[in-house]
């Protein structure tokens, strides 16, 4: 077998798509995550991977750090490594890259400079880095993380590297090197000097155009002519699964929530009785099973992406927050918060009228529609007249952002910063009066309660005082009910067993879909 | 010996939509080596389909159903187009009806004449020297040889047409069938090109079929005239004897439909009625509903072509009659027939000549400017011209095609302003007239076209047509105007009216079409009126019924009428006055028999001298270089 | 002179206004580029990171603020010749990306619709010169069935059949992963495998409106009179068919074509999208679903002018063809 | 003739304006013998169209009775997923569960729909504009020839996406409005260059002579003359609008709440038809598609005839 290497290395991994549009160009600036190519996330490193199921920190620039108090942050730098073109690694060329992204706005895509923090510096002989804060920036933390940290050598010469596109030979630290590219594939190979390289075992990863996402690819996929790929197939168990059970696996790991948006300014759904009596009311385990092929799991109100961030749940929470559809017990809360049902079982509002509103949701993101036509036959069978409106992507996120809608469909949270997991939904700060964009707070949640929760976790440096505040914060969730979480997007992530084992997986959950540098140092060949 | 021997062929049009047509009916005549044989007859009697049947060209829904045609002693009947391949062109040539569209418009003349050249390598050489000859050829028609390096749409009609006549002599054919071949064109050009046509006939001794339905050419240029009636031959005789005599009664009535305007006494008279469906049986003779000397037994017993006289005949009072048609003899033509119209010496009893004039035109010229890509060019169509339109008088407007006719039409009835002079109808200006003004000022000018397949809308009834005009100018409807709407169409002598008004013009023949034209003219009650070419697209018999028609009405109602026309003939008939026109300027304006008689000016000379003279022998062309305006400047 | 004038001023006026609808459709409606690209690229299912939303805004210069200011600065921008940078490959230009898609679409849909049309003229004249006839009956029939096929339906089949189960030519692409663009042999012959199945179904429903349309002329002309005189002259069935049917009856034809090739700029954005071509109407597609407003104008700038040109060369092509229009247009 | 395959992607090849009123009076001919009108008379007898008839009048019909014969709703999603043909589901069923062949026969709605309207709206729109052009022209004629030479140079297909990518409605309405928008002036030009001829015809001047204004000359003397040319006109509009509305739809830019054939592709496309083996769910809305298609195309060939008589079977 080609790919099975003698010297107990994989020769090569086809993955899927690599960015960059159909006809891709160069482009190597990790800054520019909107247009990067993929190889990128090879080449440059981080200081640290928080992974994304369990939100566990690993160390990897950075051996270690410390919040010497809650404005200072230390990050000792790891020694020993070089770039790929032989100069070392310093705490400098940290430091380089932070104020790099302070100097150009435009590239702080991870927003580490909207934070509070004022400095970076190498410092400890240049073996450590520190951020300094102007008030408590714990928040930062995995912004810092996710910064991808560039030679200084290089990129101090750049003169615009906003327009920089880092196309010949990308310097980086990281365990590949980029070896060719034409539009259809990118090749990458094994940096034979990474810091880690004995943990390295595949030799080289191309990268295949396969942005076509219609029936070509899956069928590519089927027949299994890649080792990893990150698409929606329907119905992947007969597709791809049956071909070879052995060997064609699947994880399809939960990213954020995708929750009924209620206007909040708007009757009823100002009324907390009343948002609180409709948990029950939607049958989540149809639209899963129906509208999402099977592929997700059912949300937690709390907010948090169960079981991942299970740590983060209250103590005494049943069935980690997730609500069963109970329509009796629905029907039963509606009528005792006042809104009844008269006798052509309309439900009415409390002034007495039917309760009337629509919903909206993109009609070209079919899944969606099925799902919303769930959500709606749940809401009539209440007694609510719904009517469904199918605009275009773009005038739905629209009316989301400027709060033009009764009810929608909302994505929010699933990243491993808590802070901004509940933040950007529910943050008043973060909110505009119907008509103006919203920044992220599309529901309109105004409390002053849960602006201290959120100013607490923020100052938070110490997990006990984080799980303290995200405890209330789930709580404002549950109790409150600011939104209506129905199922997880699922992160595509399928792969195959025949050259490469060790990918992550249900069972062995230690990255995710997203941090491909932790499988690279995880896979091995298979054995046969 | 026979060159083409014609026996007993019929064709017929087996259309899916209608029932079949016997097109051409038991034709049989013979044509002598050299012979020049004339074809008369009504439009529609299948002179061009016994024409493509000669020639094998009959395509889909027509078909030969029976007889035979021989050539040079070889049946052609039913020779499969390979067959026929080598005869085409070498030997039997042709002209067709609208030879004016009968040449590849995107390629050179000289291309038309080398590919007939290549075709026929045994008639023409191996290595024919295209140049030299088809050179040669256009010369005998008198075209310069530079028309062989342009292209078809850069030549007049007329140059076309004798282009088309070179062609068909290219190859030095035995025999050559010309149909109509110079329809459609200017008298003057006409003229030069027959008579170039039988000089050559006479030097190359080809057998030539001329079919026409312009009798005083076909009697004047013919050896011997064969007259068809609804696909019979009826009559076949030398063009001396038949202008002599007629045998057939169909013949006398279309002879009587022409005359000479030159003379003294002109009458001319009409057959009226209209040629039997083809597509039903008829037993007896075809002609005997619209024969004014029928006998009972004309309705059962159908006439055969039988030996009469000098020729042949199909009548059963010729077979009757003891010595050759006798019988017709002894009855002066018009008498014999339905209507005859005359104009002698004598002024007529209409309005008088020095009435107050209800229409002035006064030194009117018209320029039209074309632009034509980048350049733009002017014609002068109407230069300086003066007249007045009196009630009760006609005054004929003649001149040749692109002399300005139309365009003072156009001018009078406000359909076109004049560039400068003035146009008075009593006291108002007609050259300023705005919309309104415009609308009152029509219901008392009216038009009569020209084209009466054109003047009518294919989708109105006649009832509408003829309603509109009396709704808007003199306020009538519904049953008020249909009964008025009537009245007209019986004016016009469309009667039973009933009968018509709800007929589309489609379900109409010409003349009645131009009936209905004329009746529309008269709705408004105009005090002017300005027929336009009137009866030039209408079949000779139908002519003098208009003319007819024109006349009486002129007379009955005081109408001042301005008739136009490039027909000598029916200017004669019609005309008090008549005016010439050259290229815009009026050359010539007088009384009709002044004009007409005594003529000064050579344009007007030239006018007359095309017109045929049947049995006699013409003067000579008054000297002047034959027709400059047909020659295209070189290298345009 | 005042026909040039007023020709080059269509031209101008039709530009203008093609430009100034393309400014203005997309910026009339929902939604921003910044937000559309980040959509795509996380997937409906995904929250959008509000800071990486507020950081591409920064990069592309957000078009907010004053319309009117925008379309001063887009003409003025045009005026000299600067399309802007794309909004899907920043910081790459439009230029950089169209020059690399243009000629991809130009063979592969050059080719196709000058074969489209060159077998359709050839087919619908044999159809008319044997009217009537079982070949006749074959051409227009089958012709009418084959070409009727939806073709992107088309395409997908071929994929299937050729490309998935029977692997003989590749499923998608203007060439292989293994080449390298350039001008070697290895590239070309993998570029030309590559555009075997698209251009198939093109050529396979391409042709039938020229067919028809030349048949349906050859008829008439072959039916007028100098067909028939032709006929009388003795000349031979294929000289009358070419010189008297076929060159006619083309002429009506050329224009269709001119334009047909005019259009080529803009692609076919259906095969092209299935194909995964590389040539115009993918990008246009892609410019569109990313509000790539840069090069959704530039694009569409090109197709208009293409067609134009075109517009113009037919002009010119038919006063060359057909001598009847040949003087009054150069008069 | 127009391209049968305008889905867009050819450009239609140049129609001639047709001696429109020769149709009339042969139509008036043909039909004398019946009581059936000319035009249709004329269709009739030639074979092809006769069969486009027939086929589709079989679309109407499953389009009227599209309740009675498809056994279940378009959307009714209760059945397995992605089955291949059973006795219970003919084509199938979709990755959602829903019966291929109920979609197939409810999607004959939509084409039918989309055809009619867009080509009656392109055929009004290109009429209107071309009759006013040609007769009054001056200024008038001027700019409206202006925006139909716009019309005709602007690239088709990019408008179209653009115009139905931005809209921030979805729906067969928006489909037909941006199929009238950008299909209508290929007609007005060439109803435009017919009335130029028709408005020199002597009666037309006779109108004027009988005292009729422009809008009852343009309506009682042009208009009905044109018929031929407007039914040529409408069945083109017609055509091109069924292939554009399965075009869009298969780009995704059409509603994916309608149930249309281009809509169905679509979906087939991207829920893996092929993957899944569920063949006919692919298959069969491009067979019924081409099939309304070639029902156009045949019909065009007595339209043709109709305006041509060169082109009538003999
Ligand atoms: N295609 C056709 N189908 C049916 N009948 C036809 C057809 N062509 C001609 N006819 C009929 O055949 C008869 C003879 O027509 P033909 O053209 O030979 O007349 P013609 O004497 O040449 O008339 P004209 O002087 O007007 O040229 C006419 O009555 C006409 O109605
Ligand atoms: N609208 C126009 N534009 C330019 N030139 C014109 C126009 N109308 C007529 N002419 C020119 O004016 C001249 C006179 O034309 P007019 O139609 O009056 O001639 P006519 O005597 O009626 O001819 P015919 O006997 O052929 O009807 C011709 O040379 C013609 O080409
Ligand atoms: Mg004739
Ligand atoms: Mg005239």
């Amino acid at each position: 077998d080609a790919s099975a290497g003698s010297d107990g290395m994989i020769n090569y991994l086809n993955f899927g798509d690599f960015g960059g549009g159909t006809a891709p160009k160069a482009n190597y600036n990790p800054y520019l995550p909107a247009f990067k190519l993929s190889a990128t996330d090879y080449v440059h490193e981080r200081l640290m991977i928080v992974e994304g199921t369990k939100c566990r920190e690993v160390p990897w620039l950075a051996t270690s750090y410390e919040w010497t108090d809650p404005k200072t942050l230390v990050f000792d730098v790891r020694q020993g490594v070089k770039w790929n073109d032989g100069k070392p690694f310093t705490a400098e060329d940290v430091a380089f890259s932070f104020n790099l992204l302070k100097k150009h706005s435009a590239l702080d895509s991870v927003g580490v400079w909207d934070s509070d923090l004022t400095s970076v510096k190498a410092t400890g002989g240049n073996k450590k880095v520190t951020f300094s804060f102007d008030k408590p920036g714990a928040t930062a933390f995995t912004r810092i993380t996710e910064t991808a940290i560039v030679p200084e050598h290089i990129w101090s010469k750049v003169k615009d590297p906003t327009t920089f596109t880092n196309a010949k030979n990308p310097v980086g630290t990281g365990p590949f090197t980029v070896k060719s590219l034409n539009p259809r594939r990118l090749v990458i190979e094994r940096n034979p000097d990474y810091w880690q390289a004995d943990k390295v075992k595949v030799k080289e990863i191309r990268f295949n155009k396969a942005d076509a996402g219609g029936q070509v690819e899956q069928l590519k996929l089927s027949r299994g002519e890649y080792d990893q790929q990150g698409m929606f197939i329907p119905d992947i168990k007969k597709s791809y699964v049956a071909r070879d059970p052995e060997h064609h696996k699947y994880w399809y790991a939960p990213g954020g929530s995708i929750s009924v948006y209620m206007n909040l300014t708007e009757k009823p759904f100002d009324d907390v009785k009343f948002r609180r009596a409709l948990t029950t009311a939607f049958d989540d385990k149809t639209v899963i099973r129906k509208a999402q092929l099977g592929y997700v799991k059912e949300a937690s109100q709390t907010g948090l992406v169960v079981p991942g961030q299970e740590k983060w749940l209250p103590k005494g929470i049943e069935d980690q927050g997730r609500i069963a559809y109970d329509p009796k017990a629905a029907d039963k809360a509606l009528t005792k918060a006042g809104y009844e049902k008269d006798s052509q079982g309309r439900r009415l509002g409390k002034d007495g009228k039917p309760i009337s509103f629509s919903f909206k949701v993109p009609g070209e993101w079919t899944d969606w529609v099925a799902s919303a036509d769930i959500v709606i036959k749940n809401l009539k069978s209440l007694g609510f007249e719904v009517e469904k409106e199918t605009p275009s992507p773009d005038a739905a996120i629209e009316d989301r952002q400027t709060g033009r809608y009764d009810m929608t469909f909302g994505v929010h949270g699933g990243s491993c910063n808590m802070y901004n997991n509940f933040s950007d939904p529910l943050n008043s700060d973060r909110t505009a009066p119907i008509g103006k964009k919203a920044m992220s707070n599309e529901v309109r949640w105004k409390d002053a309660k849960t602006d201290e929760l959120l100013a607490d976790l923020k100052s938070a440096t110490s997990e006990k005082d984080q799980k303290k505040a995200v405890a209330g914060l789930t709580r404002v969730m549950t109790d409150e009910v600011p939104m209506i979480p129905i199922w997880y997007g699922a992160k595509w992530f399928q792969y195959k067993t025949t050259k490469a084992v060790g990918w992550p997986n249900a069972e062995n959950p230690y990255a995710s879909a997203a941090d491909p540098l932790l499988w690279m140092t995880h896979l091995k060949p298979a054995k046969d | 010996m026979t060159l083409l021997e014609v026996e007993n062929l019929s064709v017929t049009y087996s259309p899916r939509d209608s029932a079949a047509v016997r097109a051409v009916d038991k034709v049989d005549f013979g044509i002598e080596e050299g012979e020049f044989v004339g074809l008369l007859g009504e439009s529609g009697c299948g002179k061009s389909t016994l024409g493509h049947a000669i020639l094998r060209l009959l395509e889909k829904p027509a078909a030969i159903t029976g007889g035979s045609i021989t050539f040079d002693g070889r049946d052609i009947t039913h020779l499969d187009e390979d067959e026929l391949r080598p005869l085409r062109w070498a030997d039997l040539s042709t002209v067709f009806q609208s030879s004016m569209n009968s040449l590849n418009p995107v390629i050179t003349v000289r291309e038309q004449f080398a590919d007939t050249f290549a075709a026929h390598p045994e008639a023409a050489g191996d290595r024919p020297d295209v140049d030299a000859r088809a050179g040669e050829l256009l010369e005998m028609v008198s075209l310069g040889r530079d028309v062989l390096r342009r292209y078809p749409h850069e030549l007049s009609g007329g140059m076309k047409q004798r282009v088309a006549l070179a062609l068909a002599l290219a190859l030095r054919p035995r025999f050559v069938l010309l149909d109509e071949p110079t329809t459609g064109l200017d008298v003057v050009v006409q003229r030069d090109i027959l008579d170039r046509l039988r000089e050559l006939q006479r030097k190359l001794g080809f057998a030539v079929l001329f079919i026409s339905h312009d009798l005083g050419t076909v009697m004047e240029m013919a050896d011997r005239v064969m007259v068809m009636y609804a696909g019979e031959i009826v009559e076949d005789q030398p063009a001396g004897d038949m202008i002599e005599s007629q045998l057939h009664p169909y013949s006398a009535g279309l002879l009587g439909s022409y005359a000479d305007p030159r003379d003294e006494v002109v009458q001319v008279a009409f057959v009226p009625g209209r040629p039997p469906d083809l597509s039903r049986e008829h037993a007896g003779c075809l002609f005997e509903p619209r024969c004014p000397v029928s006998v009972d037994a004309c309705r059962t017993e159908h006439p055969e072509l039988l030996p009469a006289g000098r020729g042949q005949a199909r009548c059963l009072l010729v077979e009757q009659s003891p010595d050759d048609g006798a019988l017709l003899r002894d009855v002066a033509p018009t008498d014999r027939l339905g209507g005859v119209f005359s104009a002698d010496s004598e002024p007529r009893a209409r309005g008088a000549a020095d009435t107050e004039p209800v229409m002035v035109v006064d030194g009117v010229g018209k320029t039209y400017r074309t632009k034509r890509g980048v350049r733009t060019t002017t014609t002068r169509a109407v230069d300086d011209v003066s007249f007045a339109l009196r009630p009760g008088r006609v005054s004929a407007l003649v001149g040749q095609s692109g002399s300005g006719k139309t365009t003072i039409a156009r001018l009078i009835t406000g359909v076109e302003r004049p560039s400068s002079g003035t146009i008075r109808f009593k006291d108002t200006r007609v050259d300023t007239l705005r919309r309104r003004a415009m609308r009152r000022y029509r219901r008392h000018v009216q038009l009569v076209f020209q084209d009466p397949f054109s003047a009518l809308n294919p989708t109105r009834t006649i009832a509408y047509a003829l309603g509109r005009p009396l709704r808007n100018h003199l306020g009538m409807t519904g049953e008020q105007a249909r009964q008025r709407a009537a009245e007209l169409l019986e004016t016009v002598g469309l009667s039973p009216a009933e009968q018509y008004l709800d007929k589309l013009p489609g379900q109409l023949s010409g003349g009645q079409r131009q009936r209905v034209v004329i009746a529309r003219a008269l709705a408004p009650q105009p005090e002017v009126i300005v027929a336009d070419e009137p009866i030039s697209m209408l079949d000779v018999s139908i002519r003098a019924e208009i003319v007819e028609l024109l006349d009486r009405l002129v007379r009955e109602r005081g109408i001042a009428m301005l008739y136009i026309t490039h027909d000598l003939l029916s200017a004669r008939l019609l005309a008090d006055e008549v005016m010439v026109l050259n290229q815009g300027v009026m050359v010539e304006h007088g009384p009709t028999l002044e004009v007409i008689g005594q003529a000064r000016d050579a344009y007007t000379r030239r006018l007359l001298a095309a017109i045929p003279r049947p049995g006699r022998s013409r003067e000579s062309w008054p000297d002047e270089p034959p027709n400059e305006a047909e020659r295209v400047p070189a290298g345009s | 002179m005042t026909y040039f004038v007023r020709r080059a001023g269509f031209f101008l006026a039709t530009l203008w206004a093609a430009v100034t609808l393309n400014f203005l459709i997309p910026r009339l409606q929902p939604g921003d580029p910044a937000q559309a690209i980040l959509s795509r690229l996380t997937g409906k299912s995904q929250a959008v990171d509000p800071a990486q939303l507020e950081a591409v805004r920064k990069m592309l210069g957000a078009p907010d603020g004053n319309l009117l200011a925008q379309y001063g600065d887009y003409l003025g921008a045009l005026a000299h010749g600067q399309f802007g940078i794309s909004y899907t490959y920043y910081p790459y230009t439009v230029t950089d990306v169209i020059g690399d898609a243009i000629p991809w679409t130009l063979v592969l849909v050059g080719v196709t619709q000058i074969l489209s049309f060159f077998i359709g003229t050839v087919l619908g004249a044999w159809a008319a010169y044997r009217r009537n006839t079982r070949a006749d009956s074959w051409i227009t029939l089958g012709s009418t069935f084959v070409g009727t096929l939806p073709f992107f339906w088309l395409a997908l089949l071929l994929i299937f059949v050729f490309a998935i189960t029977l692997r003989w030519f590749p499923d998608g692409g203007g060439y292989g992963g293994g080449s390298q663009p350039g001008w070697n042999w290895l590239f070309f012959s993998d570029a030309f495998q590559h555009s075997v199945l698209p251009g198939l179904s093109l050529l396979i429903t391409g042709p039938i409106g020229w067919i028809l349309g030349m048949r349906n002329n050859m008829v008439q002309t072959l039916g007028e009179d100098y067909a028939r005189l032709a006929r009388a002259k003795g000349l031979s069935r294929r000289r009358i068919a070419l010189t008297y049917g076929a060159r006619i009856a083309i002429l009506p034809n050329v224009t269709g074509f001119a334009i047909a090739l005019g259009s080529i700029l803009g692609g076919t954005v259906l095969v092209e999208t299935i194909f995964n071509y590389p040539g115009m109407g993918r990008l246009l597609l892609e410019a569109v679903s990313n509000k790539d407003f840069p090069l959704m104008q530039t694009l569409f700038l090109f197709t208009t002018v293409g067609v134009l040109i075109a517009n113009f060369l037919a002009d010119v092509a038919y006063g060359f063809l057909d001598p009847r229009v040949r003087r009054t247009e150069a008069a | 003739m127009t391209t049968p395959s305008s889905t867009s992607m050819t450009a239609p090849a140049p129609t001639g304006a047709g001696d429109t009123e020769g149709v009339r009076v042969a139509a008036i001919a043909a039909g004398r013998s019946n009581r059936l009108p000319g035009w249709f008379v004329i269709l009739w007898r030639n074979g092809k169209c006769r069969f486009g008839l027939w086929m589709l009048l079989a679309f109407v019909l499953v389009a009227v009775f599209a309740p009675v014969i498809a056994p279940y709703g378009p959307r009714v999603d209760d059945f397995g997923l992605s089955e291949g043909p059973t006795g219970a589901h003919w084509l199938g069923t979709t990755a959602r569960g829903e019966d291929v062949f109920s979609q197939i026969v409810y999607g004959a709605r939509t084409s039918l729909l989309v055809g009619t309207v867009a080509g009656v709206l392109s055929t009004i729109v290109a009429t209107a504009v071309g009759l006013t052009a040609g007769y009054l022209q001056g200024t008038v004629d001027e700019v409206l020839s202006f925006f139909i030479n716009l019309g005709l140079v602007v690239p088709v297909l990019p408008l179209m996406i653009t115009l139905a990518a931005y809209s921030p409605v979805k729906g067969l309405g928006l489909i037909i409005a941006v199929i009238t928008v950008t299909g209508w002036a290929f007609g007005a030009r060439i109803k435009r260059a017919q009335i130029i001829t028709l408005r020199t015809r002597d009666y037309v001047t006779a109108a004027k002579f009988a005292g009729d204004g422009t809008a009852r000359i343009i309506a009682y003397e042009i208009a009905p003359n044109m018929m031929s040319l407007i039914v040529v006109g409408f069945m083109g509009s017609a055509l091109g609008a069924i292939g554009a509305e399965a075009g869009l739809a298969f780009l995704g830019l059409g509603d994916p709440a309608t149930t249309s054939w281009g809509t169905m592709l679509n979906q087939a496309s991207m829920g893996g038809a092929m993957t899944t083996g569920q063949w006919a769910w692919l298959v069969a809305p491009g067979i019924v598609l081409a099939l309304l298609i070639t029902a156009f195309t045949l019909i065009n060939f007595g339209v043709d005839a109709l305006s041509n008589p060169h082109l009538r079977e003999d």
